[in-house]
């Protein structure tokens, strides 16, 4: 079919509750593909954006999906912010055979075909963190508070793992669930509170999602929490979300991430400055799931590119062992995991909103599909490229599923 | 039921009935009884618990004290409205109260005599009788041309009428009339009174009523009322003259 | 209020274009070639199929609303039972194509570490069984919060809200990973439903007919309850509940009847909804959906049944349309719709057009209204 | 680029040794050197050398050592690339050599600040502590004195027991007589007397951090000393347990007075007027954005008005929600009177609109809404942590709802509102301005649920969202306390939020809201109208 | 004082009113007479405003008022009693009386006299909710409201309805009083043919919504109006 233009499907959600952090990355991949036309498209074509509102609602998204894919024949989508908007299309994708690429820090435990993970998997991001934490400042005691749902749930349980694994006793973990949009928080940042005046120094790992960190935060704040005292380190606050909170008393406590605007590289440096001149907004702020849209673009520009055709079977197939750079001055590549190497960075939040690096990887983290701590997937490998397969058992040698 | 309850071979027979609301008596231990096939007339002055003491014997408001016993072996108090109802006890209200999204006709038919229990009511079908009756019906009240209305269209007095009309249709043992005449011209009103005495033939019939000239017409025995208890009690004529009665009732 | 046949003019043509439905787009679908005007693309087919189970759950809110007056803001619970009822078949069917070979367990069961599967999971690998909890799910849980609602008299706005409050802890309590029902991600990654695989087009184009099929028959069902005396008692009950029992009437048993026959029909078009969306999580208790249910109903004309069905399907449709049309714009769209709808159109879509076009003798008003918008039943008496 | 230190020694025991060495024997110039050595550790642009700076900084008992970590704390040390000389900028912006003191004329571009994570900054605590002991200023005495209990460390002991013989504050003597009794009670060379004199000092402090040092008696005191710290740590415990619970409570009125407020508005929409107002959370929303726009006007314009700037929020809050909820009343509700449901129907679409609106004028994301300083952190009280904006919050609800009773129940409009909503009609036969007190009623419910818009951006999210998180549980309050009835509210926002708070502890957040629901659900059966139900006969047909 | 003329009511497509035509003066009573659902409330409603007219005109003092919102007609000095009561139920019976200071200046806001002296039973029941009332007791209520606003046209739409004999005596006194003061025209539906003959100044006798009769305090005397009101 001789279509003129490439269309690029975008599902993020533009209304409800994922709207907050997924409006920005719509806007992200318009300007990427805006940026991408300016070099002359690709092909020789022209991208063209088709964007559609799956409104937070999940089944919605798998409408959406389909919807791209079958009727505005899409090349590939980028999209999705929460596992569960992934786990309802993924079918769709399998189904109609297209690319998804997904942006997200997640829970692991997964690598399918049509699917790049361009997000952190846990030992990007949550190990990384609590190694500094154990080494820099010396935490015994743990407090694991989240939300109730997967990626929190798989994070905490690998990290419980992992914690043991490094002789922390099972008093020292405190584990703390609350629901979506929890709004007070009196309670457990009382416990936490007396939780870690035991006399050990004690940090919080946060896997606390969405809306429900600005009450946290300011609750900590009023609490007179500091991060001398309790250092609280996140895998969902980035400099969007720390936009609406007054930081001021905030200041010193953490996030672990793969990017920050703050890392000052000439690329990164360019990016800013044209993502505000496009956002008409010298005040935007880029984060991290952002710059994974930028990887994952970049890849599946480069893929296009080498396979000479938007094809998915071809694109996925030149997809592993592509590389592009990041913003923050290393190159990531594409791994036959579906998933990416990433650097990653401990940062301190700053009054500014803005998060100071305190300390980093040497180098680029492979991400693992399956998680080593977990008994269920430390035998299994995810491989697209030699055993064509996303769940390898290594010790039966077979592939699992299908 | 399995209390020990006074023996009596009155059909309606209210014991010592207290009703309390915060404080203020509504009915002051108040006993009645009422024959198989009598006609009662209820008279007293506004607020004296006429319409409290229906409320109690259809099972809408719970008495604090006493007790409210129905064919010598079912005790009202203990029953729900339902339950009541399905007893064999008929009400009017002294505000017409109407199913007024329904046509007059539907509203005859809801209350006809018939099975009340879930099923049986999703399986009936409407048969010739029931038509029969229904007919019958609206023609005693006078409504066969207003039938195919919904009942909210009615006039004040239209639904007093309809509303005498399921109460027929229900064929109760006992009915519970209030204000049956209000709002009804004089011609209306004897009316009413001939057809309350055509029913008290087989059932027994309480009537509220302020207007003395109905009263009169219906030539039964009348109670009256006062502060929640009985103040007289006797024919119309002995009642009327009873110096009190004058004085908190009828006036001069 | 309403005919008292079964079956009145709005009814049969309703019906007829369910069943030609039924049968003309998945044979469009199945048989003629992509390239035909006719042709009904695949990925309409679980589109369409996901239209019909919502217009079955607005029916089903439909009756409990339009005739016993039992607004339900918690119907989505009884639609998510069911869903969740056959989510769990779907799943016991994946057998060990589960990304971790389980033969046992489903996936989000062995990266939680769960060693067994729990006793509730029993006896969904088998249909009937998995069919029979569709039903028995919503309409035990129905029975039992309709049971202590009803007898204890609870009516109007609380009942509303105490069902809020019920498909409100629903939700948190399914979101709980603890409860073995996949938390937030709740039940994906289908595979086959009776042996068949739940993508294939022909098994796609017969769920399609089983959810037309399903629609017809809940919608003639509710219509053989509301023509008949029991349904004249409800609305006699939705108009003067306490005159009601005056009568003689158990008021609390036939709400309870219809508020059951209700919820296990909304838990039937969960069944259906799940297979054709490809996936079943806790945001199906979310409040805001049940609301929504009522809103499709109030759209297409309450108390009308063919009406809640299609104000089910013309607002989905403009879902759909305004989200991929106007995706930043279509709340303001939407939003005015519903604002429209009750100005305009006080009795519906079907209502209003009925009316319109003279097809039945003029109903009355719900109350009576004067000029000014006044009723005149007082708003205490509710 | 990113250095990874290693800590071989503990900071502060290096530090404090230093101080004591410093004080009894140091030369000056040794003094000098030390300090000269330390402060070019800062130039390494490592936090494992900036800390060891600090420490030798703070123990070279440089006159300038407390200017220097203060300047540190504020991230006012620099250093310059070029030949790694370090400055001090004092707040007016002018520069003063780190060795030598005197003013110095550099280019602040040439200048880097010394980097600080979370290490260094308690290194800087600890010094500061120890540097400010004896500081005439009394806070810095106090909090030099909480630091020492912080740290804890053995060597600080004697500048300890010097600055306690010279401090006459009784508060900062107790507290530093703690400070002392906690490096006691640890130290292995102390005797059973000081250590006994040390527990009872500790219980008589009775607090958490009290019973994390007594847990820290050395496994070889003496059985008495043992057995009295363990009586110690129960005692406190208990107290701590007991406290506890009244803290629940208080978090519980407090978690009820943000319900009361979100619920209040809909107390009149919903509870007097009787329209299911789905748009009220959306109000509240309106509200918060109120504050969020005037916060920002006086951020570029008036920063100094920042304190008062919720005193400005609240009318316009007010005047904001409510002439969109007279608009509302006006152009759709009032044609609705009688349809009680299709308010639900309509409203809903409004809050539909109104998100979306926002959603486009402000974009998806959080809005910043700062504490104003008043309302920020916390205070003790008898033990119990408080912070001020839920104080406030507490306070301000309360009022809130004492002016709406007063306005409902005492007033001419108030009788209006409500005879008009039981019955409007005969209301308007009666004189009663049906339309007007109608649209009146609507924007003061609206006006209300604004300003509970503006308390609420203090401790949530200003979002488009913002509403949606309140509808349900402001619902479930007024209906809990029995329509129409505002004491009802009251009643049902505060039980509902204390319950959840004691709940929570035992059954974690989410259980603990589901056995809410729950309860609530069958307390509406033996109450089918609510906590305050309307009784009497006109209520049942 | 009110001149209504020629004026006709539709509920949607039936008719309850057909030109009918009606004069009230001050200081004098004027009854409206008929049988069940012949339109005497559709003729109350009209002139209150609670139902819009098709036509004809409805005018008070020689203004114009068919247009008006009731509370409008209200502020002009309509009184109205209707039928069936319409007491506010939550609010207390002293609250229901002081709803009619709305169309009041500050310093009549006080409750008549006469309604206490009239109906002494609502002085003691100041504080009950008007829907606990027993049903006489709310229609004294219902007179005692309309008093308070100091019409200068009172609408009574059978306002003796459930009322005891002693009171509607009092009630036939205070109508009245209040006609022989002379500052207050009254309208009067009632079906009590013997209460109207005695008040009534004026009469009309309307049958399915027509004037079929109509004059005045002679033509009562005969049986002619009972027969037609007798079928
Ligand atoms: N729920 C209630 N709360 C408070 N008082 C009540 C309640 N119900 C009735 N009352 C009072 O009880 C008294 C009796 O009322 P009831 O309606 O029985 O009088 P009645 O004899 O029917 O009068 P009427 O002739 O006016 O209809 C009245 O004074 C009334 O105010
Ligand atoms: N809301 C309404 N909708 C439709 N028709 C109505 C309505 N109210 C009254 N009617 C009809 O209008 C006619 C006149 O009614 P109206 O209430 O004026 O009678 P009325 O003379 O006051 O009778 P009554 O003595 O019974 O009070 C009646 O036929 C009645 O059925
Ligand atoms: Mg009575
Ligand atoms: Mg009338």
């Amino acid at each position: 079919q001789a279509q003129k233009t490439i269309k690029v499907g975008i599902l993020h959600s533009l209304s409800g509750t994922m709207a907050i952090s997924e409006t920005t990355l719509k806007d992200t991949m318009l300007f990427l593909i805006e940026e991408q036309n300016k070099k002359g498209g690709l092909l020789g074509k022209k991208l063209e954006a088709v964007v559609v509102d799956p409104a937070s609602n999940w089944p919605l998204f798998a409408e959406k999906a389909r919807e791209l894919i079958a009727q505005n024949k899409v090349a590939a989508v980028f999209g999705c912010w929460t596992s569960v908007s992934r786990k309802s299309v993924l079918p769709v994708f399998k189904e109609l055979n297209n690319i998804l690429f997904y942006p997200v820090q997640y829970e692991g435990e997964e690598s399918e075909r049509n699917v790049f993970y361009t997000g952190a998997a846990p030992n990007q991001q949550a190990i990384p963190a609590v190694d500094y934490l154990a080494k820099e400042e010396k935490v015994e005691r743990w407090v694991l508070a989240g939300t109730d749902y997967v990626y929190p749930r798989t994070t905490n349980k690998i990290l419980e793992a992992y914690l043991k694994s490094k002789g922390v006793k099972s008093e020292d973990i405190m584990i703390s669930y609350t629901p979506f949009g929890h709004a007070d928080w009196q309670t457990i940042v009382s416990d936490i509170k007396k939780f870690g005046s035991s006399g050990k120094k004690t940090a919080v790992v946060s896997t606390i999602n969405g809306d429900a960190n600005v009450p946290f935060y300011k609750e900590l704040g009023n609490q007179g929490i500091k991060a001398t005292d309790i250092p609280v380190v996140a895998f969902s606050v980035g400099e969007e979300e720390l936009a609406g909170i007054d930081t001021k008393p905030l200041l010193g406590h953490l996030a672990a991430w793969n990017y920050f605007q703050s890392i000052d590289t000439p690329a990164n440096a360019e990016f800013i400055k044209k993502w505000q001149a496009f956002k008409k907004n010298p005040k935007a702020v880029t984060n991290d799931p952002m710059e994974a849209h930028v990887i994952g673009f970049n890849m599946w520009v480069k893929a296009v590119e080498k396979a000479k055709t938007t094809d998915p079977d071809k694109v996925i197939d030149a997809l592993p062992g592509i590389e592009a750079p990041n913003l923050t001055g290393g190159v990531s590549k594409m791994l036959p995991n579906h998933h990416i190497t990433k650097p990653v960075f401990i940062g301190e939040i700053k009054e500014n909103g803005q998060f100071d690096v305190v300390w980093k990887t040497d180098g680029l983290v492979a991400g693992d599909a399956w998680s080593k701590e977990l008994d269920g997937s430390k035998d299994l490998v995810a491989d697209w490229v030699e055993k064509k397969c996303g769940n390898f058992n290594t010790k039966t040698g077979k592939c699992g599923g299908a | 039921m399995t209390t020990s309850l006074p023996v009596t071979t009155a059909l309606l027979y209210l014991n010592g009935v207290s009703v309390v609301f915060d404080g203020f008596r509504a009915l002051n231990n108040l006993s009645l009884a009422i024959g198989r096939a009598e006609m009662r007339a209820i008279i007293g002055p506004n607020g004296a618990g006429k319409t409290t003491m229906m409320d109690v014997i259809t099972g809408k408001t719970r008495p604090s004290e006493g007790d409210a016993i129905f064919a010598g072996r079912h005790d009202l108090t203990r029953l729900d409205e339902a339950s009541i109802a399905q007893l064999g006890i008929g009400r009017k209200f002294q505000t017409p109260t109407v199913f007024e999204m329904h046509t007059v006709e539907d509203n005859i038919r809801l209350s006809l005599k018939a099975d009340r229990r879930t099923l049986p009511t999703l399986f009936a079908r409407k048969t010739a009788a029931e038509r029969e009756r229904i007919d019958a019906l609206l023609e005693r009240v006078r409504l066969k041309d207003q039938r195919r209305r919904p009942a909210s269209e009615l006039s004040h007095g239209q639904k007093q009428w309809l509303e005498i009309g399921m109460l027929l249709a229900q064929e109760p043992q006992l009915l519970l009339v209030d204000e049956p005449a209000a709002g009804m011209t004089d011609q209306e009103t004897a009316d009413t009174a001939d057809l309350l005495r055509e029913i008290a033939e087989t059932r027994a019939v309480v009537v509220v009523e302020h207007d003395m000239t109905f009263v009169r017409d219906l030539g039964v025995k009348v109670t009256c009322l006062h502060e929640g208890s009985v103040l007289a009690e006797g024919p119309l004529d002995q009642v009327s003259a009873d110096e009190r009665v004058v004085e908190v009732y009828l006036g001069r | 209020m309403t005919s008292d046949r079964v079956f009145n003019r709005t009814t049969i043509v309703f019906l007829a274009i369910v069943l030609a439905a039924a049968l003309l787009v998945p044979a469009s679908n199945l048989l003629l070639p992509p390239g035909s005007p006719l042709h009904v693309p695949d990925y309409m087919m679980p589109l369409l199929g996901k239209y019909l189970c919502y217009a079955l759950l607005a029916v089903s809110v439909d009756l409990i609303w339009g005739y016993a007056g039992i607004l339900s803001l918690g119907h989505g619970a009884f639609f998510a039972l069911g869903g969740y009822a056959m989510g769990m078949y779907l799943m016991r069917q994946i057998g060990t194509r589960g990304v971790y070979a389980n033969p046992v367990l489903p996936d989000f069961m062995v990266f939680l570490n769960w060693k067994e599967l729990p006793w509730y999971w029993w006896g969904f690998d088998h249909f009937p069984f998995a069919a029979l909890m569709v039903v028995l799910a919503p309409g035990l849980l129905a029975f039992v919060f309709g049971w202590l609602a009803f007898r204890s008299r609870v009516t109007g706005v609380y009942l509303s809200i105490i069902t809020q409050a019920m498909t409100y802890a629903l939700l948190l309590a399914f979101f709980r990973n603890d409860m073995g029902f996949g938390g937030n991600n709740g039940l994906t990654d289908f595979k086959d439903i009776l042996g068949f695989p739940v993508q294939a087009p022909g098994t796609r184009a017969a769920l399609f007919a089983a959810s037309a099929l399903a629609l017809a028959l809940g919608l003639l069902a509710c219509r053989a309850i509301v023509t008949s005396k029991l349904g004249k008692v409800l609305v006699a009950i939705r108009d003067a509940e306490s005159r009601t029992r005056f009568i003689g009437y158990r008021v609390e048993h036939y709400k309870l009847f219809v508020w059951v026959v209700s919820a296990v029909l909304a838990g039937i078009a969960g069944a259906l909804y799940v297979p054709q969306v490809g996936i079943i999580n806790p945001s199906e208790f979310a409040p805001a959906n049940s609301i929504e249910t009522v809103i499709w109903v109030a759209v297409g004309g309450r108390g009308t049944l063919v009406g809640a069905a299609l104000g089910a399907l013309t607002v989905n449709a403009g879902k759909t349309w305004f989200t991929g049309v106007l995706p930043e714009l279509w709340l303001f769209a939407l939003g005015a719709l519903f604002v429209v709808v009750t100005l305009f159109l006080p009795k519906g879509i079907l209502g209003t057009f009925l009316e319109a076009w003279g097809f039945r003798r003029k109903r009355p008003a719900p109350e009576i209204i004067d000029e000014d918008g006044v009723a005149s039943k007082p708003a205490a008496a509710e | 680029m990113v250095p990874r230190p290693e800590y071989p020694v503990r900071p502060v025991a290096l530090l404090i040794a230093f101080v004591l060495g410093v004080l009894l024997l140091a030369p000056a110039v040794a003094r000098a050197d030390a300090y000269t050595d330390a402060l070019a550790r800062f130039a390494a642009d490592s936090f494992s050398e900036t800390e060891a700076a600090i420490d030798g900084v703070a123990a070279s008992g440089h006159p300038l050592a407390a200017d220097v970590v203060g300047a540190v704390r504020e991230g006012r040390l620099m250093v310059r690339a070029a030949d790694k000389a370090v400055f001090i900028r004092d707040p007016d912006g002018s520069f003063r050599d780190a060795g030598t003191g005197s003013p110095a004329a550099v280019q602040g571009a040439d200048l880097k600040p010394v980097r600080l994570n979370n290490r260094v900054r308690r290194a800087v605590e600890a010094a500061m502590g120890t540097l400010t002991l004896r500081s005439p200023d009394r806070a810095r005495r106090a909090a030099a004195a909480a630091a020492v209990f912080k740290s804890r460390d053995a060597s600080a002991l004697p500048a300890l027991e010097a600055a306690l013989a010279a401090e006459t504050d009784p508060a900062i003597r107790r507290q530093m007589q703690e400070a002392r009794a906690a490096i006691l009670l640890t130290r292995p060379e102390a005797t059973p007397d000081q250590r006994a004199e040390a527990i009872t000092v500790l219980r008589a402090r009775g607090d958490q951090e009290a019973v994390a040092v007594l847990r820290n008696l050395p496994a070889d005191a003496p059985p008495a000393i043992r057995a009295m710290a363990g009586d110690a740590i129960t005692a406190i415990e208990n107290r701590i347990a007991l406290l506890r619970n009244v803290q629940n409570v208080v978090y519980g009125i407090s978690l009820g007075s943000v319900l009361l407020l979100s619920a209040i508005g809909l107390a009149v929409t919903f509870g007097v007027m009787g329209v299911i107002n789905m748009a009220h959370g959306e109000m509240v929303m309106l509200g918060a954005y109120t504050t969020f726009v005037v916060q920002e006007v006086i951020r570029s314009h008036a920063p100094w008005l920042f304190d008062s700037s919720l005193f400005i929020a609240l009318p316009l809050a007010f005047l904001v929600a409510g002439a969109v909820g007279v608009l509302i009343e006006r152009s759709v509700i009032r044609f609705l009177y009688g349809r009680p449901l299709e308010t639900l129907l309509a409203t809903w679409g409004i809050s539909l609109i109104l998100q979306q609106a926002v959603r486009t004028v402000f974009g998806a994301n959080n809005r910043e809404v700062g504490n104003p300083g008043w309302m920020s952190g916390s205070f003790d009280l008898l033990g119990l942590t408080l912070t001020w904006n839920r104080l406030v919050i507490i306070v301000f609800a309360l009022v809130v709802f004492a002016a709406l009773l007063v306005s409902l129940k005492r007033t001419a409009l108030g009788l209006q509102i409500r005879a008009v909503t039981q019955n409007r009609r005969m209301a308007g036969a009666m004189g009663i301005r049906t339309d007007w007190v109608d649209a009146l009623t609507f924007g003061l419910g609206s006006g209300i649920a604004g300003i509970a818009g503006v308390a609420l951006s203090q401790i949530d999210n200003v979002s488009p969202n913002l509403g949606q998180g309140y509808i349900i549980d402001s619902f479930l309050v007024v209906v809990f306390g029995g329509v129409g009835n505002l004491w009802g509210t009251l009643v049902g926002a505060m039980s509902i939020g204390i319950a959840n708070k004691l709940l929570e502890p035992f059954a974690g957040a989410v259980l603990g809201k589901i056995i809410l629901l729950v309860a609530i659900i069958l307390f509406i059966q033996k109450r089918p109208r609510g906590l305050f139900a309307l009784k009497g006969r006109f209520v049942e047909g | 004082m009110l001149n209504v003329h020629d004026i006709s009511l539709f509920y949607g497509a039936s008719q309850a009113l057909r030109g009918v035509s009606l004069e009230a003066r001050v200081g004098e009573v004027t009854c409206v007479l008929g049988r069940n659902g012949v339109g005497k409330s559709s003729l109350m409603r009209a002139i209150v405003g609670h139902r819009p007219i098709a036509s004809g005109v409805i005018s008070l003092d020689g203004e114009d008022v068919s247009a008006l919102k009731p509370y409008e007609r209200a502020r002009r000095g309509i009184g109205y009693v209707p039928q069936g009561r319409e007491i506010f139920p939550l609010l207390t019976v002293k609250e229901n009386l002081e709803t009619g200071y709305a169309p009041l200046k500050r310093r009549d806001r006080h409750v008549p006299p006469e309604v206490f002296d009239i109906f002494p039973v609502l002085k003691s029941m100041l504080h009950r909710r008007g829907g606990d009332l027993s049903g006489g007791q709310q229609q004294q209520l219902a007179i005692g409201r309309a008093l308070t606003t100091r019409p200068r046209l009172l609408v009574l739409d059978e306002p003796t309805e459930g009322i005891q004999p002693s009171i509607i005596k009092d009630i036939g006194r205070a109508i009245s009083y209040l006609r022989d003061r002379g500052d207050m025209a009254i309208v009067l539906v009632e079906q009590y043919f013997e209460f109207a003959r005695d008040l009534a100044d004026r009469f009309i006798l309307l049958e399915r919504g027509e004037v079929v009769m109509a004059g005045g305090p002679k033509e009562l005397e005969g049986d002619a109006v009972r027969d037609r009101m007798a079928i």
